[in-house]
């Protein structure tokens, strides 16, 4: 199992508020190997960003991890000690957040950041790091790295921001990343060049990458495998080609079903997915999508289903596809 | 940055101007004849006639105004009829004196009042908090005569370890200086630093939740950089503006400090200034204070580029 | 609606349970609420309320007349012959003093903060909206009494407008009016670019509705803050005011001239100045406990 | 800590000696002794002082011609040994000491005193000073080196009086011209010290001057310090920071008082607290409202109340009891504590449901506790609605001078001449001026007035002013209810030192010469 | 569809739309630099049609719809709607065009005031317009606009911070709906959305186009929405328009050489369709200063000799067609 990279088992994670437990992480398992790269898709709120934030610990003070296990490379992440994870932190596993602006700190030089950060996890003279910063900007294609160190961070357009961010996420050659909508806030010629970046990172430094993302194009581009998450649960988790093509869940076809294609023929309505996700304090006792669900039967709203190995590789969190697969895609529904 | 500097000094005009003709408008506004309180109770009413004849007090206004804004256009503040000495020199004589005791307890305050904000904030609802922030509200709320009496009584007459009153003089070595400034600082410190301390807290409990800070710890930076380094930069800007508020105002704060301490500074000259209607000198002093006051605005608005790149210095947002 | 296939009725996420939910969440999240779960902000209202009892009922609750004199009585300290905090310089009842106290002192600190926060407000408003020649001059203005030091400026007003309780509120409003109109302003500036501004100068709405309608309650928040705060300070300055002789007439009691008269029996009878002086701390504690936490609550980023 | 709620017993008239410390032993020379200033010197010049802390030191700096005694009782030589008046009471004689030096100086080398120097400082004191201290002089004229003769516009009694004034001080011409505007703050005269250091609002240094004429100063030197804050200069003296606080008030008297280290000096002062009521408008002109209120008021608690540590006496009558004009017999004239038959008064008046006054004050501490206390009493006692109307000095004495208050509070304090006191408070010619604001008028007062200011026998006139004193209480214009004492506080070190009811401090002279042990 | 759409006159024709900021320099004695947001566009909208606007992020494309609305008023050029010029009129003139003149944000949340519930917020255009006196009416005609969007009676009541992203940008359409507009330009207005919600919202834009004949601006980054949504693409590089067309032939045929990198940045559809990226080289040039030759020639893969000295003119090169390239007519340059 040496393979393995990380294991994350049955991850809950909740918010205690005032009004109520918000269940943001409720039952999230999966497995990543070395020089993966896999991506979780799903709808807003439905955990993403909050699962990626419990591997690191990294929760605000209302949250917890409640249950559940997450094993990075040997370590339990829920037990290890806070030097331990803050050396962790950065140099093994890196993370690129989703606003490229936001994620630096904007009084300090971006130069001086990145050499901080290097020095903080690598035992490096400042010339070193200076130079290995110089090194990580130019591997990223910033051009003219150099005079870019004393650049602050809203001297730079947001593609050069994300890509300074990049850049320090590789600086102290992590084993895994962690890219929680590293695009989003790009334009798409820009977006071409991160990805471009991410890829050539694990082909030839074999990281591993944890890719989030609304969009699906990128995942068909990006990803080995993938997880789609509804309502802070897994509801699907397979290899990339197999949820193309055989994606198994209903709220998967759902969201399958809404993105415009440029390939398709026009269309006059998209097939948008009906209702409003669920409030995630309610959720718990029932299948997290059963209310906007045209395949609803009447054990969706009483029991959470479990993820099943439904085929081979392929887990999927629906009662009507455990055991016999009874459920048929675009099938009219019966129930009552 | 130069371009700021001479924006800012082309904006003093306006400002003053307005400083001028306000207090030349106000001082004259306060009832009461400044010929008959220089002469006392005794004093017949032709005598009082005799005296303002002699300051030029029975000049129609806008003449008075007039010569007064010429004067001042000539670096000429005006004559203080109580002191009978030019105002200017009178106020650069006091100066040092205010000077020393109101930036000694600046930077006292931001020393102490920075950490304890610090603290705060990163221990939101903790005991300590709550404890340094009622004492900081006590500290803003305390007469600062009872204060001062109170460290009289035990610091100098019970203990004997600082002196009641006065300035002491470097002729009798630095200790004597020290003495003297121990208890009239202590007054001067105790508002600010709540202040400051107030400020920091709450300005560092907006930064500590930012997305940039969590970033930081994200990647493994040390919690101690990230909040001393980091988040305490980010949450400067409030804390400069106020840090220059309280300085600009330290200059006339002083007045009850200065009184009860003999020290003789700018408040005391000041509340002498006022009781004794002596026109030319509150003009002059709080034309004095304004001018401290842009220049200190200036100052922030520099220390701002300094500290955060990102401030548009063109676009004429107000910093304080 | 663009559904086509209606999800069936009974849910367990949807109907009663959820709205119970919302109704519940907005409850929680009603700035009331909010205000009530916050520590600080109960406490502070608690003083606050205690005080405001004090002024309100202060014929009720005070046990002597006020204003009697007894001279040989003077400065009998707590406790002693039925006065709960003893009794002042004239033998007057310290208690009753500092209840009847309490509503001038309240009075004035409120008064005075409205005063300065209303015309402040309107200044600032306009000053931030119309930016150029008015902001300039308007500004200006404001920086020069701004260099006007706070005691200086009430103490010239004073004296221009001769003691009284509404003169001192005047005073003290007027010494306020520039900080209100400079934070308001500030807000205003960042308020006015909000693009809910901009969507409202598409449907076609004018400058005075923009700025009353939407940027006015918009920038409200941190004055409503600065004005908890600020009365907090006014209490002070009215003992400030008082101490220079320039206050509250006698012999109407207010903290401010309790502690000013203790002041000057701070060694015989040192519980004049120190009953009046923790009165006005507590009160001031109160204001700015609950300040903090109308801040807390105002500040959607904060989330207890 | 006595529990301060009356009186403290009243200290002898006149000059009261401090208590020697039983091991003082020989008086021995040394030392600088430090005295307080409640207010800050700001011009020495003796033509443009203002303020009693300026002529405290100008007179240990600086002799005038003539002198009081130390018990106010009458005028001695000094700087003059010696004068005589014409007949008519206008020119005045003075033969001078020839062993008088001036303080060596910037502009002179510290040459001996002659009659120019007389002529020259009175005639300056005549024509240029603000205050008109020495106006009934009309000219000097130099009789010989040491022989000088002042010619008066008008007989006038109290220009001896009035050169006993610091603001009379002789100073040698060659400085004042030399130093122009700045001899304000480098005086220079003849007097036991020489002042070497003027700061402004901190403190004045001034050193012994061994050729002082009258006695070697046994002092080293005298630092003038200015302290504000009473309690403070209380403190100050219980550290040794200072050795003599001069016009202590309030709650610092009673701290010097329970230090067993420190020395209260009290005597009753050349001062009278008053209220003066309207003599001309509303009600007040009406003797029975007058007598009302009079009798309204309780004297014991006011002064007890407004001066709790024994700052004041109880008094009646409206000239102090340190003059040599005062009558102890009048001090029954003044109607009594008697709430029934004021009110029975008032209501003879025409007001038996009462009536509003309004009271105007400066706004001190010492009025607004009296105004306090009366407000309550008039209340109380006749239902009047007393409206209090503090404000600053300035503002004050334009109100009261006018003549447009009911009733005005204020105090009175100069020489020990009478004249300095009936004069300006009920001749009406003062009528306008703050002394007279009330504007009483008596032709009779009037007349003994101007009578006295002729006759230069001080018995005589001692008798004219106590008739004017009794005329002036039948009328009962003002209701006189305190004589503040003059209050000094000194270490236990300070020997020798003379307390003057004048509050005039007197270091060194040929009755005293003050040392520390 | 399209042909019928285009028949007869525009509705809003623009000509040679330009606007500059003044960007103060910070250094001393530097005069005012000019930031060129739109260097002449000419465009012309047609009754009923949606005309998709594409381009980089900086590219002007909101500019040209705050000016449609006269949010900003342009340095030169013309707005005819109607026949009147948009731009010559005062803004009392103004008010009632407004009216006719919508706009829809890209922010759901921050275009609404907080502080306004549902109903304030429909309501308020008819107030400031004076349509509608009677409280009463009002209310009933805000519900029916509700009804329209597709929310109902209990949302009038809640606040903006209530509802979710979808639901907030249909108020924001039912605001903007609500003074019977005939032209609306959307900002970007699906950009904040999950994809399912933008399914939603994209299906409400067409159905409400179809019931009221609308005019849409639609402007957007994201190429497949665009390519559902409209009718004709414009698109944007650098302040100017460099190619309009049908949007259908603009993803079959794309002729300007910046149309065709940016088709290619877009992600696939489908994992097995593996596009060749087609990359710009450079960085994308600053709109500030004046600019010689076509935006584009730093970083064009076709560049010429002549690129970088003239501006080439936005004409037609087939029909219905239009381009801005050397490519494809030699002449036709912008006159600077
Ligand atoms: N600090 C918090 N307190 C309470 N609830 C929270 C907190 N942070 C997140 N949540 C809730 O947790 C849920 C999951 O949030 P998360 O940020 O993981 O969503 P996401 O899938 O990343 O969505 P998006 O695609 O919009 O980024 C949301 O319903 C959110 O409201
Ligand atoms: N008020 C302004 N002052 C100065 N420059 C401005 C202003 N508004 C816009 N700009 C500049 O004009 C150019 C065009 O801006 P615009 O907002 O139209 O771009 P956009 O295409 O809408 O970009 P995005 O996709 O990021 O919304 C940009 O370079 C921008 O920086
Ligand atoms: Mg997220
Ligand atoms: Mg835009």
């Amino acid at each position: 199992m040496n393979d393995q990279i990380l294991q994350v088992n049955n991850l809950k994670t909740y918010f205690f508020t005032a009004s109520g437990t918000a269940k943001a992480v409720d039952g999230v398992s999966f497995t990543m190997n070395r020089g993966q790269i896999m991506g979780i898709v799903g709808e807003s709120g439905s955990g993403k960003s909050v699962t990626a934030s419990s591997l690191i610990r990294l929760l605000p003070k209302t949250g917890s991890i409640v249950d559940g296990e997450v094993i990075f490379d040997g370590h339990d992440m829920r037990r290890i000690a806070n030097r331990e994870l803050l050396k962790l932190r950065g140099s093994e596993i890196s993370m690129i957040f989703q606003d490229p602006m936001t994620s630096l700190d904007p009084v300090f030089k971006i130069g001086d950041q990145m050499i901080e950060l290097i020095r903080t996890h690598k035992n490096l003279s400042q010339q070193e790091a200076y130079r290995t910063a110089v090194e990580m900007l130019h591997l990223v294609g910033i051009p003219e790295p150099e005079s870019r160190m004393n650049a602050y961070p809203h001297e730079l357009s947001g593609g050069m921001c994300q890509r300074v961010i990049i850049a320090m996420a590789i600086s102290c050659q992590p084993k895994f990343i962690i890219a929680d909508e590293p695009t989003t806030a790009l334009d798409v010629t820009v977006q071409a060049q991160i990805l471009g970046l991410l890829k050539k990172l694990r082909d030839e430094m074999g990281v591993s990458i944890l890719m989030i993302t609304h969009n699906l194009g990128i995942v068909w581009e990006m990803c080995d495998t993938v997880m789609v998450m509804y309502g802070g649960t897994t509801v699907e988790y397979t290899e990339m080609a197999k949820l193309y093509a055989n994606p198994l869940h209903p709220y998967t076809w759902g969201l399958l079903d809404s993105m415009p294609r440029l390939s398709a023929p026009p269309v006059e309505e998209l097939k948008a997915i009906p209702g409003t996700p669920p409030d995630l304090r309610l959720t718990g006792g029932c299948c997290a999508f059963y209310n906007r669900c045209p395949y609803m039967r009447e054990i969706c709203a009483k029991e959470v289903p479990p993820l099943l190995e439904v085929e081979p590789g392929h887990l999927v969190a629906c009662h009507r596809q455990n055991g016999d697969k009874t459920l048929v895609r675009g099938e009219v529904n019966q129930h009552d | 940055m130069l371009k700021t500097i001479l924006k800012r000094l082309v904006q003093l005009v306006p400002i003053l101007f307005v400083v001028i003709t306000l207090t030349f408008v106000l001082t004259r506004m306060i009832p009461g004849n400044p010929a008959a309180i220089l002469l006392g109770p005794q004093a017949s009413p032709a005598d009082i006639a005799r005296m303002q004849e002699e300051l030029g007090l029975n000049k129609p206004m806008l003449e008075q105004y007039v010569n007064y804004l010429t004067g001042i256009s000539q670096g000429d503040f005006g004559k203080s009829i109580s002191y009978n000495r030019p105002v200017l020199s009178l106020i650069l004589e006091r100066l040092p004196a205010t000077l020393q005791i109101t930036l000694t307890s600046m930077v006292l305050a931001v020393f102490i009042g920075v950490p304890i904000g610090v603290f705060s904030a990163v221990k939101q609802y903790s005991a300590f908090d709550y404890i340094f922030m009622i004492l900081a509200l006590v500290g803003v709320s305390m007469p600062i005569f009872w204060l001062g009496l109170m460290l009289v009584l035990v610091f100098s007459v019970k203990l004997g370890w600082f002196a009641v009153l006065g300035m002491g003089s470097l002729q009798n070595g630095f200790w004597d200086v020290v003495q003297h400034m121990v208890l009239p600082v202590v007054c001067l410190t105790t508002i600010p630093t709540a202040t400051f301390a107030r400020i920091t807290r709450s300005s560092m409990l907006e930064v500590v939740n930012k997305e940039s800070i969590k970033a930081l710890r994200a990647r493994g930076i040390r919690e101690s950089l990230v909040i001393w380094k980091h988040a305490l930069k980010n949450a400067l800007p409030p804390l400069v503006t106020v840090i220059g508020m309280q300085l600009a105002s330290a200059f006339s704060g002083a007045i009850l400090t200065e009184t009860i301490f003999s020290w003789p500074g700018m408040g005391m000259l000041i509340y002498s200034a006022v009781f004794n209607r002596d026109y030319a000198l509150i003009q002059g002093a709080v034309l004095f204070i304004a001018i401290i006051f842009v220049f200190v605005n200036l100052i922030v608005d520099l220390i701002y580029l300094v500290i955060n790149p990102r401030v548009n210095y063109e676009g004429g947002g107000g910093t304080a | 609606m663009t559904t086509k296939n209606s999800p069936p009725l009974q849910d367990a996420l949807g109907s009663a349970e959820q709205a119970a939910m919302l109704k519940k969440e907005r409850r929680a999240n009603s700035a009331w609420n909010k205000l009530l779960r916050n520590k600080t902000a109960v406490i502070g209202l608690v003083i606050i309320v205690i005080m405001l009892i004090l002024a309100v009922f202060a014929p009720l609750i005070a046990t002597h007349d006020p204003n009697a004199l007894a001279i040989s009585k003077a400065f009998r300290p707590p406790g002693v012959a039925g006065h709960i905090f003893g009794t002042d310089e004239f033998g007057r009842d310290l208690f009753s003093r500092i209840v009847y106290g309490a509503r001038i002192s309240i009075f004035v600190a409120v008064g005075g903060t409205l005063v300065g926060s209303i015309i402040g407000l309107l200044l600032g408003l306009v000053a931030g909206y119309q930016g150029g020649i008015v902001d300039s001059v308007i500004m200006r203005i404001m920086d020069g009494m701004f260099a006007f030091p706070f005691i200086l400026l009430s103490i010239i007003l004073m004296t221009i407008l001769g003691s009284g309780v509404f003169n001192v509120i005047l005073a003290i409003g007027i010494s306020n009016v520039p900080s209100f109109a400079r934070i308001v302003r500030g807000q205003v500036h960042v308020v006015k670019n909000e693009e809910y501004c901009t969507a409202a100068r598409v449907l076609g709405a004018g400058g005075s509705r923009i700025l009353f309608r939407h940027i006015l309650p918009n920038a409200i928040s941190p004055t409503i803050v600065y004005f908890t705060l600020n009365v907090a300070g006014s209490i002070i300055s009215e003992a400030a005011l008082s101490f220079l002789g320039l206050g509250i007439m006698p012999p109407t009691a207010s903290w401010g001239n309790i502690l000013q008269g203790g002041r000057g029996a701070l060694n015989t009878a040192p519980h004049i100045a120190t009953i009046s002086g923790i009165f006005i701390l507590i009160t001031v504690l109160g204001f700015n406990l609950f300040g903090d936490g109308v801040r807390d609550v105002l500040d959607p980023k904060m989330k207890r | 800590g006595g529990n301060a709620g009356g009186p403290a017993p009243a200290p002898t008239q006149g000059a009261t000696e401090a208590t020697q410390a039983p091991d003082a032993g020989q008086p021995k020379s040394g030392g600088v002794l430090k005295v307080s200033l409640p207010a800050s010197p700001k011009n020495l010049d003796p033509i443009k002082y203002t303020g009693t802390y300026e002529s405290q030191i100008i007179r240990s700096v600086c002799d005038t011609l003539v002198e009081y005694k130390m018990d106010l009782s009458s005028i001695k030589p000094n700087l003059a040994s010696d004068w005589q008046i014409s007949e008519d009471g206008k020119e005045y004689t003075f033969t001078l000491r020839q062993d008088v030096y001036f303080h060596p100086g910037k502009y002179q080398d510290g040459r001996q005193l002659t009659a120019e120097d007389i002529k020259y400082s009175l005639e300056r004191s005549a024509k240029e000073s603000a205050m008109n201290r020495l106006d009934m002089l009309d000219y000097c004229e130099v009789l010989g080196e040491f022989e000088v003769k002042c010619v008066l516009k008008d007989a006038n009694a109290v220009f001896l009086t009035a050169l006993t004034d610091a603001g009379n001080a002789i100073v040698p011409r060659e400085e004042v011209e030399g130093w122009g505007a700045d001899f304000g703050t480098h005086l220079v005269g003849t007097g036991p010290f020489v002042l070497k250091e003027f700061k402004l609002d901190q403190e004045t240094v001034a050193v012994r001057n061994d050729k002082y004429w009258a006695a070697t100063p046994l002092l080293d030197g005298v630092t003038f310090m200015y302290i504000n804050d009473h309690a403070q200069a209380a403190n100050a003296l219980k550290t040794g920071a200072l050795n003599i606080a001069t016009s202590l008030q309030g709650e610092a008297v009673q701290i010097v008082r329970d230090d067993a280290n420190l020395v209260l000096n009290e005597t009753p002062g050349l001062h009278i607290a008053y209220l003066y009521m309207n003599q001309v408008n509303g009600p007040t002109a009406d003797k029975k409202v007058r007598d009302a209120i009079a009798m309204a008021i309780n004297r014991e608690d006011l002064v007890a109340g407004v001066y709790p540590y024994g700052e004041a006496q109880i008094a009646n009558v409206p000239l102090p009891p340190g003059s040599w004009g005062y009558d102890k017999g009048l001090e029954s004239a003044s109607p009594a504590y008697d709430p029934e038959k004021a009110k029975a008064l008032l209501a003879e008046a025409g007001y038996p449901d009462g009536l509003s006054l309004k009271l105007y004050i400066s706004n001190t501490a010492f009025r607004i506790k009296m105004a306090t206390i009366v407000q309550q009493y008039l209340k109380q006692n006749l239902n009047i609605d007393l409206e209090i109307n503090p404000s600053e000095w300035g503002t004050f004495s334009e109100i009261a001078s006018s003549g447009n208050a009911d009733i005005y509070g204020m105090s009175w304090t100069w020489y020990p001449d009478p004249f300095f006191f009936l004069n300006k408070l009920f001749y009406s010619g003062e009528i306008g001026a703050l002394g007279n604001g009330a504007g009483f008028k008596s032709a009779e007062v009037d007349k003994l007035l101007e009578d006295a200011l002729l006759e230069t026998d001080q018995a005589k006139r001692a008798d004219m002013y106590k008739q004017v004193l009794k005329i002036v209480m039948d009328q009962n214009p003002i209701f006189v209810y305190g004589n503040e004492n003059v209050t000094d506080g000194a270490t236990s070190n300070v020997q020798g030192f003379l307390q003057r009811a004048d509050n005039v401090i007197v270091l060194v002279s040929d009755e005293v010469n003050v040392w520390l042990s | 569809m399209t042909e019928g759409k285009m028949a007869g006159t525009p509705i809003i024709r623009i000509k040679n739309l330009k606007k500059d900021y003044k960007i103060r320099s910070s250094k001393l004695g530097q005069p005012p630099r000019v930031l060129h947001a739109l260097s002449g566009v000419s465009l012309d909208l047609f009754q009923g049609e949606t005309l998709g606007v594409i381009g980089e992020s900086g590219c002007g494309k909101s500019t040209l719809g705050k000016c449609l609305v006269q949010l900003t008023r342009p340095t030169a050029g013309e707005i005819l709607y109607n026949g009147q010029n948009l731009c010559a009129l005062s803004n009392s003139a103004l008010k009632p065009v407004r009216k006719e003149l919508q706009m829809v944000f890209q922010d759901p949340y921050s275009s609404l005031d907080p502080r306004f519930t549902t109903k304030a917020a429909i309501e308020e255009p008819l107030i400031i317009h004076g349509l509608e006196r009677d409280s009463k009416k009002r209310r009933e005609t805000v519900l029916a606009m509700l009804r329209e969007v597709g929310l109902d009676v209990q949302h009038m009541d809640r606040y903006p911070h209530e509802f979710s992203g979808g639901q907030r940008q249909r108020i924001n359409v039912a605001r903007a709906l609500v003074l019977q507009p005939k032209v609306i330009v959307c900002d970007e207005p699906v950009s904040a959305l999950d994809v399912s919600v933008q399914a939603q919202v994209l299906n409400l834009f067409s159905s409400l186009q179809k019931r009221h004949n609308l005019t849409y601006i639609f402007i957007s980054h994201d190429l497949s929405v665009i390519k559902h949504i409209s009718d004709r693409v414009a698109i944007m590089y650098l302040g100017t328009v460099v190619e309009l067309c049908d949007a259908d032939e603009i993803y079959q045929n794309p002729r300007h050489p910046y149309t065709k990198a940016l088709l290619s940045a877009i992600p696939p559809d489908s994992p097995f369709e593996k596009s060749q990226k087609l990359t710009l080289s450079g960085e994308i040039p600053s709109p500030i200063g004046d600019l010689v030759g076509c935006p584009l020639a730093g970083r064009c893969p076709e560049r010429m000799p002549v690129c970088s000295q003239k501006r080439p003119a936005l004409k037609e090169i087939s029909p219905g067609h239009r381009a801005a390239c050397f490519l494809y007519h030699q002449e036709e340059y912008v006159e600077e």
